[in-house]
């Protein structure tokens, strides 16, 4: 844990430490916080991002739990609407089925089926997308179904800097917010600035501009869209990269905009094509803004298969780089 | 009439059948019919048009004396004189 | 009867009243329904007044409370105004939940009614998080948390023993045993028919006690949230009772005979309680219908105040979708 | 917006020639739109008032629009169009088969145009059916494809005549397509002209040059007979079947200076004088250089044959005009040694060349026709 910055210089950290920097300022500045999870406590968290808590702030506040997901989910309800700030950790997106009637039947109807009597200042952390080998039933980007879903805000922080500070945002929301952090950012490394202290959970971000071409992603396939971007530049076409980090509610001006501009637009999305938040923002497009189109609208999502666990099989599943290349020239250079 | 009013006479009418002809690239050894693209129909209406305007009946076996500038200016001279 | 509550005649006619005031709001409710001022389901607690009145008159206004779609009755027992559950039931503005939740939806905060919950199940995880949100925050509150012994085949409800006891929580698992979970009977969905055996599964202590008896209902309650407050544990209790009419308004009840329910109305609570309280000469029969005239007034004020309720107006249908802050 | 060929999915109105409440009769141009094949008069097969103009001036509308409404009952009470007549002619929806239509009809030449670049197109005034090429996916017409073309000093919009690219890409589609649907076979005969050329010659020494008649006549005539006795290659194939026509219709290929080829229809004829067929050749030419055909005209062929001329090459062989099923082709006319009664001898020849569908006919069919156009020249008197 290293110590907060004075001086506006740069810290390079992972995106595991920025998540785990933002969970522990979460603690520290407000004694309602307390977080839930399997093996958050002894364990260290799955994925290590909890690590050192529990030492620094005691089983009360940092709760293993057992393989409950519908119980400490609920309870987490519960806890929100009785005073509390829970963080609730599902150790990845596939677990979050078994919980799914506590977010879907209470926490986003109580407020409005209450009349307003009752907020839910809940957040939930957990895992999503593919890459790790882990086959059919750990692979899931499940992100864009609880977009589906009015009431929640769903957070897919890409950066470091968006794992360090969306946390503060999403308690400070008085709704229930779901972050999602894909498995294989955990690992990425990157300058963290010091001057920054909090980012909005509401917008959008451009990444790169561009005037040829929209690419429109989100969560662990922002790297792969900017990677695509260099090789799109050095053939001269020049793509704008939006991460939309909101799923929910959709930053569509971001969105307008940028197609607006560019009048072309691939869609990167982890998600299954067939009704996704691909062919959601795909529509809001086509609604918003389709006199400004000069193409198609194109989308990479993932193969609609369950993610096999063969190394070939699973990167023949989910969008790489060579693919948004290829979706992008072709609208911008048809052969 | 003199050959240069025959030659101008020739040039409207294929004119008037291909308007789309370059009539100033005209040469007077040049075939009319590859250097405007006349097709036996287009040089059949250029005969019934030099009847029109010239009154001369040319028979169709003198149609071949019409392929170039040169010989027609010489052919319809001499069947105008006539 | 136990010696615990005060068997004082003020008390006695207390909870008479409070089981007769649900009684009668249902009756208008039935009536009001047939005549399409209530609409959707309406599950009836007709026979089973006795659990809510009973475990609430335990409660103080501290404690919370979670219950199910069949909720009238601890709403009304908690002390909800019934002319605002009378106008949710209508789908009014001045209803308790503006109209959106409606009979199976009641809300109140400042009752510390956490809601009438429809999935069956759903409602106990969330008493997890209540009342752990009570102890951290250093509150000595009970949470009183209503199920059918329906709920008791989902999984929610063993995760949330397990966890109650786990972090010793202060929760009463009130277990509705209404002996059918919509059609079907408890015999036929349980291996174990024992509900309290579930709840030591769990190390979770727990009764049996006769839900159509309002007296002995009180009494355990009484023990139990004690217990709970002063342990900080879980507590299980079973309520043995019965529901006299369908599942929801209607149903062609071919799961049980005419006999079974008429033999279970002569067990009624109100019928026993009042039968009991006559024949120990506590009641006369001016207070009666003393109570019974009271009860009229305030059904027919709460439909009164019902029916005078505007509509919440369509433009305000997103409202509460999403919270602008976070109520106190 | 009738249907002009097999792939034309649209058309502009360039010009209404009637205006509500005027009696339109059966047969009247009634307007005149722009398609890939130029301007064409649209002709009406009713007869009545017309009683409202549905589509205006400058609008593309797709094949099977209602450009108009006619009162058509023969009533001359201007009353509202209670029973609105369509003027689409008989042959955009042909009553025996009207289902399969879009089926039959390849959407080959389909216009596909950006959002983006429709909007900057009507800002810009620029007609979108007179961009040549789209340059975006699928060859759309995109932004930048409107923005040149609206930046071009002259525009061609809404021009009468005909736009010879436009006319290049309806012929490579229908080319295209009629490649990729037809089975062709070819047959080719070389045919003696010598009792034609003599007969020609004989017919023209004393008229005047308008009266004088092209070997060409000749060779439409023999093909139109020729037909009557195999009229298996006469008609369309449609809807997986072969449906003859009773009329020999033939589509006189014309070639226009600058590229373009088109075939307009020289009606019945096989029951034409040589003289009648010379005066509609004659027409069909000059106005096909106007772009000035009637819509009719280009619908109705029920064969081509096309001549190269004097100045073309030997022989040529065609593709057939879909739905069409044959195409007779003849080519340059030119002295050649040719055995007669045992002899070599200069004569003057003639190669036919058939070009059928083998879906509607077999070899046999075509030789047999082959054969009756070379016997029928051989008697020019009788033609």
């Amino acid at each position: 844990m290293s110590a907060p910055q004075t001086n506006p210089t740069a810290t390079r950290i992972t995106y595991r430490e920025a998540c785990k920097q933002a969970l522990r300022e979460a603690l520290l500045a407000d004694s309602r916080v307390f977080l839930m999870g399997e093996d958050i406590g002894r364990y260290g968290g799955c994925y290590a991002v909890t690590k050192g808590l529990l030492k620094e702030f005691g089983e009360e506040r940092i709760r293993d739990t057992p393989l409950s997901e519908s119980a400490f989910v609920g309870a987490g309800v519960g806890a929100a609407m009785a005073g509390m700030r829970p963080i609730v950790e599902i150790m990845t997106v596939n677990f979050s089925l078994l919980a799914l009637d506590q977010i879907l039947n209470n926490a986003v109807t109580i407020p409005h089926m209450s009349g307003g009597q009752f907020a839910i200042p809940l957040v939930i952390r957990m895992a999503t997308g593919g890459g790790r080998r882990v086959a059919a039933q750990h692979s899931r980007s499940l992100e864009g179904w609880y977009a589906h879903i009015p009431g929640l805000r769903i957070l897919t922080p890409a950066t470091v800097e968006d794992a360090r500070f969306m946390l503060k945002g999403a308690l400070a929301d008085p709704n229930p917010v779901i972050i999602f952090e894909h498995v294989m950012l955990y690992n990425m490394e990157s300058d963290l600035s010091s001057d920054v202290t909090e980012v909005d959970i509401a917008r959008a971000m451009t990444h790169r501009p561009g005037r040829d071409v929209s690419l429109i992603t989100y969560g662990g396939s922002l790297s792969k869209a900017l990677q695509a971007a260099d090789a799109l530049a050095a053939d001269g076409i020049e793509a704008e990269v939006i991460d939309l980090r909101v799923l929910r509610p959709l930053d569509t001006k971001a969105i307008l905009e940028s197609v607006s501009k560019t009048r072309r637009c691939v869609i990167i999305d982890e998600g299954w094509r067939s009704g996704s938040i691909s062919a959601e923002i795909g529509m809001r497009i086509v609604e918003e803004a389709f006199f400004e189109l000069d193409a198609p609208l194109r989308r990479v999502c993932s193969r609609e298969v369950p993610i096999p666990y063969a190394a070939h099989l699973e990167d023949a599943c989910l969008p790489q780089t060579a693919t948004i290349v290829a979706a992008a020239r072709e609208l911008v250079r048809p052969t | 009439m003199t050959d240069a009013e025959i030659r101008a006479l020739i040039l409207e009418l294929i004119g008037e059948i291909a308007p789309e002809a370059d009539l100033a690239s005209a040469r007077d050894q040049d075939d009319l019919r590859e250097a405007f693209d006349l097709d036996s129909m287009d040089f059949a209406n250029f005969v019934v048009a030099l009847h029109d305007r010239l009154g001369v009946n040319i028979p169709e076996v003198h149609y071949n004396r019409l392929f170039t500038l040169e010989r027609a200016i010489d052919y319809l001279r001499d069947a105008v004189a006539q | 009867m136990t010696s615990k509550v005060h068997l004082d005649h003020a008390h006695l006619l207390h909870l008479l009243k409070a089981m007769i005031r649900i009684r009668r709001f249902e009756a208008k409710c039935v009536e009001l329904y047939q005549a399409q001022e209530i609409l959707g389901f309406l599950h009836l607690y007709d026979g089973e007044e006795a659990v809510s009145v009973g475990v609430i008159e335990a409660l103080t206004p501290q404690d919370a409370i979670i219950a199910t779609y069949r909720e009238h009755g601890q709403a009304l027992a908690r002390g909800v105004d019934p002319g605002c559950l009378m106008a949710e039931m209508m789908g009014k503005l001045n209803g308790c939940c503006r109209g959106r939740g409606g009979s199976m939806h009641f809300f109140d905060r400042s009752h510390r009614f956490y809601g009438g919950n429809a999935i069956v199940g759903g409602g106990l995880p969330l008493a997890l998080g209540v009342a752990l949100a009570d102890k951290m925050q250093g509150r000595s509150s009970v949470t009183a948390c209503f199920f059918g012994e329906g709920a008791v085949d989902e999984g929610e409800f063993h995760e949330t023993l397990n966890l109650a006891k786990l972090w010793r929580l202060p929760i009463l698992f009130v277990c509705e045993n209404n002996r059918y979970s919509m059609g079907m009977a408890v015999e036929r969905a349980e291996a174990d028919i024992d509900f309290v055996h579930k709840a030591s599964g769990y190390r979770i202590a727990g009764e049996k006690v006769d839900g159509m008896d309002v007296v002995a209902v009180e009494s355990a309650a009484k023990n139990a949230v004690d217990r709970v407050r002063s342990d900080s544990e879980p507590y299980f209790l079973e309520c043995q009772t019965y529901r006299f009419r369908a599942h929801s308004m209607f149903d062609a009840q071919l799961y049980r005979s005419k006999d079974e329910v008429e033999e279970w109305r002569k067990k009624g609570p109100i019928l026993r309680f009042r039968t009991w309280l006559e024949a120990n000469r506590l009641i006369k029969a001016e207070e009666l219908s003393t109570i019974e005239e009271a009860v009229e007034k305030e059904i027919a004020a709460a439909v009164a105040f019902a029916a005078a309720g505007g509509l919440e107006p369509v433009s305000e249908i997103d409202r509460f979708v999403t919270m602008e802050a976070i109520p106190s | 917006m009738p249907a002009l060929g097999a792939d034309m999915e649209a058309g502009t109105l360039v010009e209404w020639l009637v205006k509500p409440g005027d009696r339109v009769n059966s047969g009247d141009v009634i307007a005149v739109v722009e398609t890939q094949k130029g301007a064409i008069e649209v002709e009406v097969f009713q007869t009545g008032v017309l009683s409202d103009i549905l589509v205006p001036v400058g609008e593309r509308v797709p094949v099977g629009t209602v450009l108009a409404q006619i009162d058509g009952a023969e009533r001359a009470t201007p009353a509202p169009a209670a029973e609105p007549v369509i003027t689409p002619p008989p042959i955009v929806a042909p009553r025996k088969t009207p289902p399969l239509r879009a089926v039959v009809a390849p959407r080959v030449g389909r216009l596909k145009v950006t959002p983006a670049a429709r909007r900057r197109a009507a800002a810009l005034n620029v007609d979108i059916a007179t961009i040549v090429t789209g340059s975006g996916v699928e060859g759309s017409i995109r932004l930048a494809d409107v923005e040149s073309a609206g930046a071009a000093p002259v525009r061609a919009a809404a021009k009468r005549g005909l736009d010879l690219s436009q006319m290049r890409k309806a012929i490579a589609a229908a080319m295209s397509r009629s490649k990729r649907e037809i089975p062709h076979y070819y047959l080719t005969e070389t045919v003696d002209l010598s009792a034609a050329s003599t007969w020609i010659e004989r017919f023209n020494v004393d008229k005047p040059p308008v009266e004088r008649i092209l070997p060409a006549v000749l060779f439409l005539k023999a093909a139109a007979l020729a037909l009557r006795e195999q009229l298996r290659l006469n008609g369309a194939y449609e809807n997986d079947a072969f449906v003859p026509s009773s009329n020999i219709h033939v589509g006189w290929a014309i070639s226009l200076r600058g590229g373009g080829l088109i075939a307009p229809a020289i009606r019945d004829a096989d029951k034409k004088s040589l003289a009648e067929l010379m005066g509609a050749m004659r027409d069909l030419v000059e106005r096909a250089r106007r772009g000035n055909l009637r819509s009719s005209e280009l619908t109705s062929p029920t064969v081509t044959v096309t001549n190269v001329g004097d100045r073309g090459a030997e022989s040529v062989t065609g593709i057939i005009y879909p739905p069409q099923v044959s195409i007779v082709g003849f080519g340059r006319v030119v002295a050649r040694p040719w055995v007669v009664d045992g002899r070599i001898e200069s004569r003057p020849l003639v190669t036919v060349t058939l070009a059928a569908d083998h879906r509607a006919t077999d070899g046999h069919i075509g030789g047999l026709y082959l054969a009756a156009v070379a016997r029928l020249l051989q008697e020019p008197e009788k033609l």
